[in-house]
């Protein structure tokens, strides 16, 4: 599932990018140090091998939604979890940003929650100690379905964690948990099959494949992984309860950073003049729910922001008109350019 | 069962548009109109209504098809949807009234989080509208993200192509040679997704010896990184007064 | 066996490909195509087993018009060896590629067993049919797509450029192969030395259309029309 | 400029592709490699340009050794012309995948591009530049690769069945041409009449070793060493 731009505010978003950021930072020094060309190409065959099969929507047999595989384990099986991370975060960039999957700010929350888990938790945690050594095929079979699961499980919760923290949305903690595991842990079932086939049927063809990942070390698995994983959810927690105290994540971190005062009496100046004109430009100005010390106003006090007055609405409506308006008339001189240019 | 399997839809344009900054401050610029966009407090409908002004403008400025842009948007957003029918299922108190109307703070959140969506995506997918693949990872590269992540967005987005190819091969020969349901079954197509892969992989690494017998380096760093300059320093420095005094007037 | 009237095929991108072909070959004839690259011949092959469907125009192949509903029939009649091996094969196996056909068709097993093995001891992979096909030399792959085609006993054989990537010998085999195959044949070949020795008619391919056609002996004997057309003479008929 | 000494390879799956092949070829030459399906051709053409390294044995070209460290510099020196085209062309249009190697390598855009349009031209593929090279016909392919490894200029150029797909007049077409070129060129080819004429010299490989090797005219000429080696006289000396 991946996490949208709109259910973020701007803090957790930031700390999850902050902590994907650092963490793509370091995997590409790992990868560096040993890399050869097979390895590269190897990577970019499966990062396109998991685009394309994030890409298939299955239903999900008796819930009624639909799920996609993640691919997250897969990869991490036969790249090791440095590279696989890099490749996981590559696979979700261009989602990001080709299908729309996501968002960029909510990268840093989707990277985590689905190249992250699988490459440093579910694999080192669950699959390696399980899977072992050896080739058994029960030992593989049990470790692809218990870690994919164990990793599509935190994978949601994460999600859940995410969101509740950013208070955009306005499902309780509880309800949002009780949607999403199920669904999660049936997708992990069948991803931890596909996984298992995949694998297995590598091990009897292709088995040079599977000697990449065996010959990367772990990172040292528990600790490191479970440090960063509390650091990002503490960070996050953090600064989103700050946050959460000011409505305006943004505009608090500015003032945190700059000195409130200084930024705030220009802002505000600049407000009450445009306060001025938009009340003599607004159509409704009955409806005009504005008042002094707006941005103090909390979202308990009284849901709705000035700004949702509807002569702001209308406001920006007019805003939005002229830019498209805007944009068609520098069409229109660009298309009249390049024709006389080409006659 | 494939509806989203659209590998097409990831051809950067062929006739790459000139942007007024550079690729590196674009991007920036981007991220930041992003921040500000994902900034607006929950209710406030105005403040994101203002924001969509930027990937209007862009769209309709450079001709950008908007249909195929719709499209992507409304298959991206199931989840959203759901969360904001969410929002607008459980939040009933109401928040302005109308006429009469009353309006729950449910549908005003619920709004917002589908217009943010439209406008953050909007805004993402415009920049992949102008900017070749190509020159998005070398402005990536001045923005000094680390060589081994550009190479492999490059190799990932071009192998896709690849597999996409490999795969149309793969499934005409056996459409050819399979007759009613026979040779359909998930037994055949679970082989043929195995050796797809390893077929796939064999082409890769073909086309990546073809691409380094021609001067491809296992990174990019043939070409030095180009710097952000002053101009788009200044670019960066405008857009955020801008966005600041947009985020702040609505 | 082959009856094309005024077929028309233009690809999604504007390129004219087939112009007005028109064609007939009876049962049980071998003919050769020969035009220079980009001709069209390969979209026109691609029209014989139904892959592309005629844009105008028509045709049938033994009584059966080429549409959308006899996509099947018409691929149970025809055998196309493709010009790229790699469109053909894609079994994990060399061995279930080649049984590939004769299992979908219902086929005898043993006896579709037994002309596999035939096929493959010929073509000397007989001790690589464990090898994914991806693992073959590029005159290996070529045997194996002939191979996969050739065991499912089409009424009608067409091959693209089967001779290219083979070695002398293969090559001098397969000319003996064919020869002796009683199905109706169209071979599309630049070695015109190949269809000499294996075809007794033979079109000429210029910009989506035939612009000549005729005895072999002929037609690739008349220096003139050939050098019109993009191609020279036979190697064996330019001496040493 | 190519000293190979003792050069040995077996694939993953066991497969003895290369059996100890010694070669020398000195600047200058132009050196046919002829030799039947499997005989491991392209798998010693892949080691001249450093994608597979030697197992055991050496490889020497213009006296740099082929090992891990010396990837890039042979590459920089070795034009490859791979038997299948769609392994070499890779961006989304023709252009761009001629202008792929000379923009890496840093060579002056202007020159580049005048090389570029003038081997698009000769091929008859300017008008098609702007294609995706999937969409091209496969002879439009093999000049397309052919073209992407000429405009870099290097100092040795190995091309692999560089005539399979061309018609007969692009065939002749690129006789003229290679033999025009100054540069340093092994060409593997099952088309021996191609090699009879742009070849001094001619190596016959079987089974992953060099078993024959001298003047063209000698060895093509032998009926019998031929025979022996899977291959057959070229066509333009077995007569009508
Ligand atoms: N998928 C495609 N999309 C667009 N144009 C195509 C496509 N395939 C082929 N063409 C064009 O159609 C024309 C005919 O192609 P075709 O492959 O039929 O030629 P051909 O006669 O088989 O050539 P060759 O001898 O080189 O194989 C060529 O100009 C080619 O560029
Ligand atoms: N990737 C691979 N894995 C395993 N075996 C391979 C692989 N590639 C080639 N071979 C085997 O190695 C041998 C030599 O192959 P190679 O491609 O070098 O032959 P070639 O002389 O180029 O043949 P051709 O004339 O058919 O192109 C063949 O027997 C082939 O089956
Ligand atoms: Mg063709
Ligand atoms: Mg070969």
């Amino acid at each position: 599932m991946h996490m949208s731009d709109a259910l973020l505010s701007p803090v957790v978003g930031g700390a999850f990018w902050a902590v994907s950021a650092g963490m793509i930072g370091l995997s590409a020094k790992k990868t560096a140090a040993g890399s050869d060309g097979s390895k590269t190409v190897l990577m970019g065959v499966m990062g396109a091998f998991v685009f394309a099969a994030q890409m298939i929507n299955f239903t999900i047999p008796g819930t009624g939604s639909s799920g996609h595989i993640g691919g997250g384990l897969l990869l991490t099986v036969l790249l090791g979890p440095w590279r696989a991370f890099i490749t996981l975060a590559s696979v979700l960039v261009i989602q990001a940003l080709f299908f729309a999957d996501g968002g960029l700010l909510a990268l840093g929350c989707n990277i985590f929650n689905m190249a992250f888990i699988p490459a440093f938790i579910a694999w080192p945690i669950v699959y390696r100690p399980i899977a072992g050594e050896g080739s058994s095929p029960v030992r593989l079979a049990t470790a692809s379905i218990a870690a994919s699961t164990l990793g599509l499980l935190a994978g949601a919760f994460s999600v859940v964690i995410q969101t509740s923290l950013s208070g955009i949305s306005d499902l309780p903690f509880g309800t949002f948990v009780l949607f999403m595991l199920p669904i999660h842990a049936a997708i992990g079932i069948v991803e931890g099959v596909l996984t298992w086939g995949v694998l297995s049927f590598i091990a009897s063809t292709e088995p040079g494949l599977l000697r990449t990942a065996s010959e990367t070390r772990a990172p040292k698995s528990g600790f490191v992984t479970a440090t960063l994983f509390v650091a990002a959810l503490a960070i996050g927690g953090a600064l989103s309860w700050f946050a959460s105290s000011n409505p305006d994540g943004l505009e608090w971190s500015i003032g945190k950073v700059t000195g409130a005062e200084e930024l705030a009496s220009p802002a505000e100046k600049a407000h009450e003049l445009l306060a001025a004109m938009q009340d003599k430009l607004a159509f409704l100005p009955d409806y005009d729910f504005r008042d002094a010390g707006e941005t103090a106003t909390t979202a308990a006090a009284s849901p709705v922001n000035a700004g949702t007055s509807l002569s702001g609405i209308a406001g920006s409506l007019m805003v939005l008109v002229l830019a498209g308006a805007a944009g068609l008339a520098l069409r229109n001189r660009r298309d009249h350019s390049t024709t006389t240019a080409d006659s | 069962m494939t509806d989203r399997f659209d590998i097409e839809a990831l051809h950067s344009p062929a006739q790459p548009r000139p942007l007024p900054v550079g690729d590196g401050a674009a991007i920036v610029i981007l991220a930041l109109f992003i921040l500000f966009v994902i900034s607006v407090p929950k209710f406030d409908l105005a403040g994101v209504i203002a924001f969509a002004a930027f990937p209007l403008l862009l769209a309709t400025a450079t001709a950008i098809p908007l249909l195929p842009l719709v499209k992507r948007l409304v298959i991206a957003s199931p989840f959203i949807l759901f969360m904001a029918a969410g929002n607008l299922a459980l939040d009933r108190s109401t928040a302005v009234t109308i006429g009469g109307l009353a309006i729950t703070g449910g549908t005003v959140s619920a709004s917002v989080i589908v217009l943010k969506t439209v406008v953050t995506l909007a805004a993402l997918l415009s920049l992949m509208a102008v900017m070749p693949f190509h020159r998005f990872g070398m402005a990536l590269r001045s923005l000094r993200v680390p060589e081994v992540f550009v190479t492999q967005l490059l190799l990932v987005y071009r192998y896709s192509f690849l597999l996409a190819e490999e795969a149309g091969m793969m499934q005409k020969a056996r459409d050819l040679r399979s007759f009613g349901k026979r040779g359909k079954g998930p037994l055949v197509t679970a082989k043929l997704i195995g050796s797809l892969l390893i077929r796939t992989t064999a082409r890769a690494e073909r086309i990546y010896m073809a691409m380094s017998a021609r001067g491809f380096r296992a990174a990019l760093d043939s070409r030095p990184a180009i710097a952000i300059k002053p101009g788009d320093l200044a670019a960066i420095a405008g857009a955020t007064a801008l966005f600041s005094l947009i985020r702040s007037f609505f | 066996m082959i009856t094309i009237e005024q077929l028309a095929f233009t690809y999604p991108d504007g390129t004219r490909a087939l112009d007005g072909l028109s064609l007939r070959v009876a049962k049980g004839e071998s003919v050769g195509i020969a035009g220079s690259n980009g001709a069209g011949k390969s979209t026109l092959v691609s029209h014989l087993n139904a892959w592309h469907l005629p844009q105008a125009g028509s045709a049938r192949i033994g009584g059966v018009g080429v549409d959308k509903k006899s996509v099947e029939t018409v691929r149970k009649k025809v055998g196309l060896v493709f010009q790229k091996p790699d469109d053909q094969l894609f079994m994990a196996r060399v061995y279930d590629d080649v049984m590939f056909g004769p299992s979908n068709l219902g086929m005898n097993e043993a006896e579709s067993h037994t002309e596999a093995e035939r096929l493959l001891r010929m073509f000397g992979l007989w001790e690589l049919r464990d090898k994914p096909p991806a693992h073959l030399s590029q005159g290996q792959k070529r045997f194996a797509a002939l191979a996969a085609v050739l065991v499912m006993q089409p009424e009608l054989l067409v091959m693209d450029e089967p001779t290219s990537d083979l070695d002398p010998r293969n090559r001098r085999m397969l000319i003996g192969l064919v020869n002796s195959l009683p199905t109706t044949r169209l071979t599309v070949s630049h070695d015109l030395d190949f269809i000499w020795e294996t075809c007794k008619r033979v079109c000429i391919m210029s910009e989506g259309k035939i612009v000549a056609d005729g005895p072999t002996k002929d037609i690739l004997a008349d220096a003139e029309l050939l050098e019109a057309n993009g191609l020279e003479l036979p190697l064996r008929l330019q001496g040493g």
